[in-house]
């Protein structure tokens, strides 16, 4: 069974999900065993793949015994694996994190469905990294988009309804592109598989096809992963969506779409592609990509729900993202793969706090947080580690990501990329420094009074913090935080691997 | 001429869909729309594809574009002004592949790369290797096997997608005002049976006389539908049909008598729960069979393992996952009626 | 040079960190939870002082931890310079937990325990910054000691405290995040090390321009050592218990943020850059002005504990003013005026609690005749006024006379009268205080005849204004460490 | 009639996919929305569709024991797939649609929208 490993990744949560809903009928926390089973079960096959990645090399799998390029093929390489594994512990924290969760924001009758969908979700999203096919990944991309609209249109709030129907419409749009994309890549080359696409494309670079090819599958990749001006049904989306989606879907969906761009541009097409091209893609990314790094900051700072700033801000790492994949360098890249792992790690803590509180008080309003660090100590603990590291100190992730960042910008000579840098951390470390000084010392609201009397020595206000299920999934991952920024030199060094073979 | 006259007929038919305003002759025009799109497909030698477009384009979609429409507004009330960003944007989409066209090979052609490079293998070892003559079968099922797995599952999410938001309490947390606005607007839904109300939207009415007549004749169709339905499932081994086509036939029939006999008497003979294991059984018959295979020796989905003879065990391979597609298209579609019609009872 | 492989100085960073899981684990018995703190403290005094003997034999002790990324690593390296901060430090971490608890327990303080357990890692911290190999280390712990100390300084919770401890972080952070991090970043890029090397890493590798907009990042951003602009958070830190602004804001903190600006201008610069540039007159003319504009202000307080704040901003500028120098004697001057400074300064604070805990009072004006009715204290708060001032024989006078030796090895005339004028701005505001508590008579309605705080916080502040008397007497130890630091650099 | 047919399909593809494309941005309706993106969607299955055919060609299904041009199954088989997702894609944004009427009364986007901002 080891060698069929990277079939059962899929197959094991993909049929699971689709009896999650059936075994929910006797009781729906069967339901809720059978989606953290599954997770837990691929998370593990993720880590045995990356054991068997470092030790023998690139993997290929072929589905139904077909050889490549006729049949679908699997293949698994140092970057697969480091996305897998990110978006499969991400999806069992957020497995364990829904088990209370859920309670508050989804009736008991739709929680059987809602898992199975839930684990659909991130099927695709596997589904969509492990495959060596493109049209594979179309396949797979549609299974999670179906699942990630349905799944935001859920929330609670009436504009869910909007956001999802909005997430849909781009989604498609973007899909189709991606499509339409691959069609014309099919029409110049006749083949569907990755790596026989890289062979057969470099004599068609120059050709007016390949460009058009390229730039849809990069403008239908780029509205998936909310790059700058075609994100904008992010926000709303992350904003609306139940807590556990919001965390789970910042945490692995935009991942996987940047997963993607980076296995199109410099996997199917090569480094050679961009020399070749009379497009200067490089500088057109770039500039998206500090856009989206600016107005992400910046529009972070106007928010005043906090779930909507978070989105904002994510929309800020995305284009962190982009402006490691822009730079086109190994240490550019490792950037990039640095900020794929960190920022989900840093988002999924940060739902996750703020899902916690709205367990306990149904707000998200930023006013909503004066004083919450006596009442909900632990989760706000989490979210004030994961905040700082949101903002870039060091020992925590995210001063890693901005290191690499930095560093790549200078030696691809961009010396003005530092500045912005800088200027996006002041931003972010101004708009989580507002929420976390409220959390520890501003008086709740209601409480005011009893501040102005003086009264030193006033009784603690009880703590009443959200269930353990619910805490212990946001205090690892904000501990990971710390762990990946002090022995940062583990995942950087997988991420350094991955990129030399994606830009040799 | 007719290769040209299509063609045009459907942008034609594309740009008036847009221009009507009203939402219930825009969603005919888009049905035959879609006709025409089966009809090119036929003269493009594309028949599974057609088959499948004249079922999902032209019947379910429309059926339920018609259903969703009776529970909301039918006519487009916004202001026909040209919106100058969105006529940027779709220029600038038509020029990039304007421009990507210059050298794109001219259609036809026998020696363009998708009929020279993977394609010459599968139309030669077909039927050797998987004992399929429908070579678009063959693919479907075998070779490209996992992505039509992958197609089932997302017609069950879809599925699952439906339900879970339609099953529930469905409180949103909305306003004064507009609960108001919902409370008016349930009023106008005066809905006790869907089947009823879908048939008043028929302008020949919901007569008492004809529906006796209607009764009987649908029930003695719906057996021959859903015999033509299992036929094309089984029979696109040979020929043109498989579990797509085939699912989506035995769903309409069920969907056609839910129509004339109502919800109630409908979910008599098949249950809304018996439909939610239909979603998942059939996803779970294809992907077990592929689980099978591992136990056999082979990889995930390949069949040719399953028996002592590789052809005979393909052919009963590829069977098998056609039924599962076709339980589970059938399933969604018929998930589709039933929930979208539910929710208003549910009011 | 001699290097030796040994986890000794990881120890001593870790001991307190122990000791703050114990404190934790045993905060409902205070007795333990301090027995805690005074294990710890005397631990790391005694390992501190372990390592003495191998620094005095001229060796070096390094520890690598762990490699972050490449050219991040979290190292230790233990030398003559490393060895003053910590030795003082670890040394006054033992007075000051004895008087900590005096004070906590007699003003029966809320959450002591989350107070020992800041206390604690702010002490790790301040020991990982002595010990640091390497800029990235050392701004870690930098950093650490910002977050922990926070804590400390808000921790009365007052609408006050909390504003304070706001600006505090803000100022601290903000420069560090903003100059600090930048100039690692660029010093990083063109020296590609970050280690501390004797004669600097930084020479030949930019250009002149570049190393000043470094250098000057670099000052901007060690706030912690109080130069102007970035000086006021130390006054709005005054809003914490006293022992905090002992420890810390005479010590711990404080002598963290001039010892890093020595290490980085002594160890990533180095002399001879320095002085081939010029940076050295520069940087010497912007001490000047915050040692005379901070007595000046300091003039004007009658918090006495504000007043002592602004005393510590102008002191700290003596130390950078030394090292800005660039000859032999002011270097000395920078590296013993830390140990001395720190004994002075925490006398006058402990002083200053003594007086909150024994009579409640804050202020200058409020405490005529009080040497009456305190006369230990305010023998010893006279102590300390008089090593401030320099005045022999007190240590004071050997930090100041190095200082002066160094002003003339440098030909730096100007210098010279920013020293007298600072010498007499210091006995304008300190002897006021003493004259008043001595010979005015103090308000008719207080109670006579002596009336002292408890043992335990009368006890710890002789031992420190003794402190001052023997640095003195025996500065050799300390003269010592401060010529090997000087024939390493020169 | 050869040449043209050569590139023909192309620029049906190209118009259709336009007309969708702006239906779906600048329509204010949301069904509306929905099936200007059908028609964008109906336009790639054409793309491909069309480059599957060769002049000449049968269907592909085998017939032995005769020489024959078969058309191009692969496309086909892709746009089976393609289908499949459009019409799924459709079920769930119709649901959502008719959610959103009930929650708002309406289903013109910019009505919605406003009344987004006044509840907000």
């Amino acid at each position: 069974m080891i060698k069929h490993l990277p079939a059962l990744l899929i197959v094991i949560p993909l049929l699971t999900a689709i009896i999650t809903h059936l075994i929910g009928r006797i009781n729906w926390v069967l339901s809720w065993y059978a989606v953290t089973i599954a997770t837990f079960i691929s998370f593990v096959i993720s880590l045995s793949l990356l054991q068997t990645v470092l030790v023998q090399g690139r993997i290929s799998y072929w589905m139904g015994g077909w050889e490549p390029p006729w049949g679908i093929e699997y293949a698994i390489d140092y970057l697969n694996v480091f996305v897998l594994i990110i978006v499969s512990f991400m999806a069992f924290a957020g497995a364990i994190y829904s088990r209370n969760n859920i309670n508050v924001e989804i009736d008991d009758d739709r929680k059987p469905f809602f898992y199975s969908v839930y684990l659909l979700f991130v099927t695709g999203l596997m589904g969509m990294v492990i495959t060596g096919d493109i049209f594979n990944i179309y396949v797979f991309l549609e299974i999670t988009s179906l699942s990630g609209y349905a799944l935001v249109a859920l929330g609670k709030k009436r504009q869910a309804l909007v956001a999802g129907f909005n997430y849909l419409v781009m989604g498609t749009v973007g899909a189709t592109f991606f499509l339409l994309g691959i069609g014309y890549l099919y029409l110049m080359t006749g083949t569907l598989n990755i790596a026989d696409l890289a062979a057969r494309l470099p004599e068609f670079y120059q050709t007016k096809a390949i460009f058009t090819a390229f730039a849809f599958i990069v403008v239908g990749l780029s509205i998936k992963l909310a790059v700058f001006p075609l994100g904008f049904w992010l926000p709303n989306a992350y904003t609306y969506a139940p807590s556990t989606v919001s965390a789970v879907m910042a945490a692995t969906g935009s991942k996987v779409a940047a997963y993607a761009l980076i296995r199109v541009m410099f996997t199917v097409f090569t480094l050679n592609f961009f020399a070749e091209t009379p497009f200067n893609f490089q500088y057109i990314l770039l500039i998206f990509a500090v856009a989206a790094i600016l107005v992400g900051s910046i529009m972070a700072l106007a928010q005043t729900d906090i779930k909507k700033m978070l989105a904002f801000s994510s929309m800020g790492q995305i284009g962190y993202i982009v402006l490691g994949i822009s730079l086109m360098s190994v240490t550019g890249m490792i950037g990039s793969l640095v900020v794929l792992l960190n920022d989900a790690l840093m988002k999924g803590a940060l739902f996750f706090a703020v899902g916690a509180v709205v367990y306990r008080t149904g707000l998200t309003s930023i006013e909503n947080f004066r004083g919450l660090g006596k009442k909900m100590p632990w989760s706000m603990a989490a979210f004030t580690i994961a905040g700082l590291s949101m903002t870039g100190v060091p020992l925590t992730v995210g001063f890693v990501s901005k290191w690499y960042l930095a560093v790549a910008s200078i030696e691809s000579g961009m010396w003005w990329l530092v500045p912005i840098i800088l200027l996006s951390s002041l931003l972010t470390a101004i708009y989580f420094w507002r929420i976390i000084d409220s959390i520890w010392l501003k008086p709740a609201p209601g409480e005011e009074s009893l501040e102005q009397g003086h009264d030193y020595h006033r009784t603690p206000v009880k703590a009443n913090d959200a269930p353990l299920s619910m805490l212990i999934p946001t205090f690892t991952i904000a501990v990971l935080c710390i762990v990946f920024g002090v022995f940062a030199y583990a995942p950087v060094s997988l991420a350094e691997k991955a990129a030399v073979i994606l830009l040799k | 001429m007719i290769d040209v006259a299509i063609p045009l007929f459907l942008v034609v038919c594309g740009i008036a869909v847009l221009l009507m305003k009203d939402l219930m002759s825009s969603i005919m025009i888009f049905s035959v729309y879609s006709l025409m799109m089966a009809i090119e497909w036929v003269r493009l030698n594309a028949v599974d594809v057609a088959i499948t477009e004249a079922a999902v384009g032209a019947g379910i979609s429309t059926v339920l574009f018609m259903i969703i429409l009776s529970r909301t507004k039918s006519v487009d009330e916004s202001k026909k002004s040209v919106n100058i960003l969105a006529l940027l944007v779709a220029v600038g989409v038509a020029a990039i592949l304007l421009y990507g066209t210059l050298d794109l090979p001219n259609l036809r052609n026998s020696n363009i790369a998708p009929n020279t490079h993977i394609t010459p293998y599968y139309l030669e070892n077909s039927y050797e290797e998987t004992g399929q003559l429908n070579v678009v079968a063959a693919i479907l099922a075998s070779y490209r096997g996992y992505d039509t797995l992958g197609e089932t599952t997302v017609v069950a999410t879809a599925g699952l997608c439906l339900i879970l938001l339609l099953r529930g309490r469905n409180s949103k947390q909305s306003t004064k005002d507009t609960q108001k606005d919902r409370v008016t607007n349930l009023n106008k839904l005066s809905v006790d049976d869907a089947g009823v109300k879908l048939s008043e939207m028929n302008p020949t009415g919901a007569d008492k006389d004809k529906d006796i007549i209607k009764k009987t004749v649908t029930k003695f169709l719906i057996p021959f539908i859903q015999l033509f339905g299992l036929y094309v499932i089984v029979h696109g081994e040979l020929g043109p049909g498989g579990g797509f086509q085939g699912g989506v036939i035995l769903g309409v029939s069920v969907i056609v008598y839910s129509l004339v006999f109502g919800l109630k008497e409908s979910q008599k003979r098949m249950s809304i729960k018996t439909k939610d294991l239909l979603v998942s059984s059939g996803v779970l018959i294809y992907g077990g069979i592929g689980v099978i295979a591992l136990f056999f020796g082979g990889n995930y989905l390949q069949y040719n393992v399953l028996l002592p003879d590789p052809k005979f065990a393909s052919t009963l391979g590829i069977m098998g996952i056609e039924i599962g597609v076709g339980i589970t298209v059938a399933a969604v579609m018929i998930t589709l009626f039933y929930e979208t019609v539910r929710l208003v009872d549910n009011d | 040079m001699e290097i030796i492989e040994s986890a000794r100085p990881v120890y001593v960073v870790l001991v307190s960190l122990l000791a703050v899981i114990l404190i934790g684990i045993s905060g409902k018995y205070p007795n333990l939870r301090e027995l805690w703190t005074m294990l710890a403290a005397l631990l790391k005094f005694g390992l501190v002082v372990s390592m003495l003997p191998t620094i005095l034999a001229g060796k070096v002790i390094e520890f690598h931890v762990t490699r972050i990324l490449p050219g991040l690593d979290i190292a230790f390296r233990v030398d003559s310079l490393g060895m003053v901060l910590a030795l003082t430090a670890s040394f006054l971490w033992i007075i000051t937990s004895i008087y900590t608890i005096g004070y906590m327990r007699s003003l029966k303080e809320h959450a002591q325990t989350r107070f020992f357990m800041c206390f604690a890692i702010a002490m790790s911290a301040a020991m990982g910054v002595a010990f640091s190999a390497n800029v990235f280390t050392l701004f870690v712990f930098y950093e650490m000691i910002t977050v922990s100390t926070f804590a400390l300084v808000a921790h009365e919770e007052t609408p006050e405290a909390i504003k304070g401890a706001r600006k505090y972080l803000v100022y601290l952070l903000g420069t560090s995040v903003f100059f600090f991090l930048p100039a690692i970043f660029l010093t990083y890029h063109y020296a590609g090390t970050l280690d501390f090397a004797s004669h600097g890493i930084l020479a030949g590798k930019a250009s002149y321009t570049i190393i000043s907009i470094i250098f000057v990042l670099y000052i901007a951003g060690i706030a912690k050592a109080g130069m102007m602009p970035f000086h006021s958070w130390l006054p709005a830190a005054m809003v914490a218990p006293t022992p905090v602004s002992a420890l810390l804001h005479a010590v711990a903190v404080v002598k963290v943020g001039v010892f890093t600006v020595l290490r980085i201008v002594l160890f990533v610069f180095g002399v001879d850059l320095l002085q081939k540039i010029g940076l050295g007159v520069f940087l010497s003319y912007f001490a000047s002005f915050t040692i005379i504009a901070a007595s000046i202000l300091a003039l004007k307080q009658d918090n006495l504990k504000l007043r002592l704040a602004y005393s510590t901003v102008s002191q700290l500028s003596y130390i950078i003013l030394g090292v800005a120098l660039l000859t032999p004697s002011g270097i000395t001057s920078s590296i013993i005026h830390i140990t001395i400074h720190a004994f002075s300064k925490i006398t006058l604070f402990f002083v200053a609690g003594a007086i909150f805990v024994a009579t409640q009072k804050k202020y200058i004006s409020q405490m005529n005749g009080i040497g009456r009715r305190m006369p230990f204290t305010m023998a010893a708060f006279t102590v300390g006024v008089l090593s401030m001032i320099a005045v022999p024989p007190f240590g004071g006078f050997v930090s100041k006379w190095y200082l002066l030796l160094g002003a003339v090895e440098a030909n730096m005339l100007p210098i010279l009268v920013v020293i007298v004028a600072s010498t007499l701005l210091n006995a304008a505001y300190f002897l006021p205080i003493v004259y008043a508590a001595f010979f005015k008579d103090p308000p008719a309605d207080e109670v006579q005849g002596v009336h002292e705080a408890p043992l335990m916080i009368v006890v710890p502040l002789v031992i420190t204004a003794l402190g001052t008397l023997a640095l003195f007497i025996w500065p050799s130890l300390l003269l010592n460490l401060a010529k090997m630091v000087v024939t390493l650099v020169m | 009639m050869i040449e043209l047919l050569a590139k023909y399909n192309y620029w049906i593809v190209i118009i259709l996919l336009t007309t969708g494309l702006y239906g779906v941005m600048a329509r204010q309706n949301l069904i509306k929305k929905i099936i200007a993106l059908n028609v964008f969607q109906t336009a790639v299955l054409l793309f491909y569709v069309s480059m599957s055919k060769i002049k000449g060609g049968t269907a592909p299904i085998v017939m032995h024991g005769q020489e024959h041009i078969y058309d191009n199954p692969l496309p086909q088989v892709l746009m089976l797939t393609a289908i499949v997702v459009g019409i799924s894609t459709t079920a769930v944004a119709l649901t959502i649609v008719m959610h959103i009427y009930r929650e708002y009364g309406t289903i013109e986007e910019d009505r919605i929208l406003e009344m987004n901002k006044h509840n907000d």
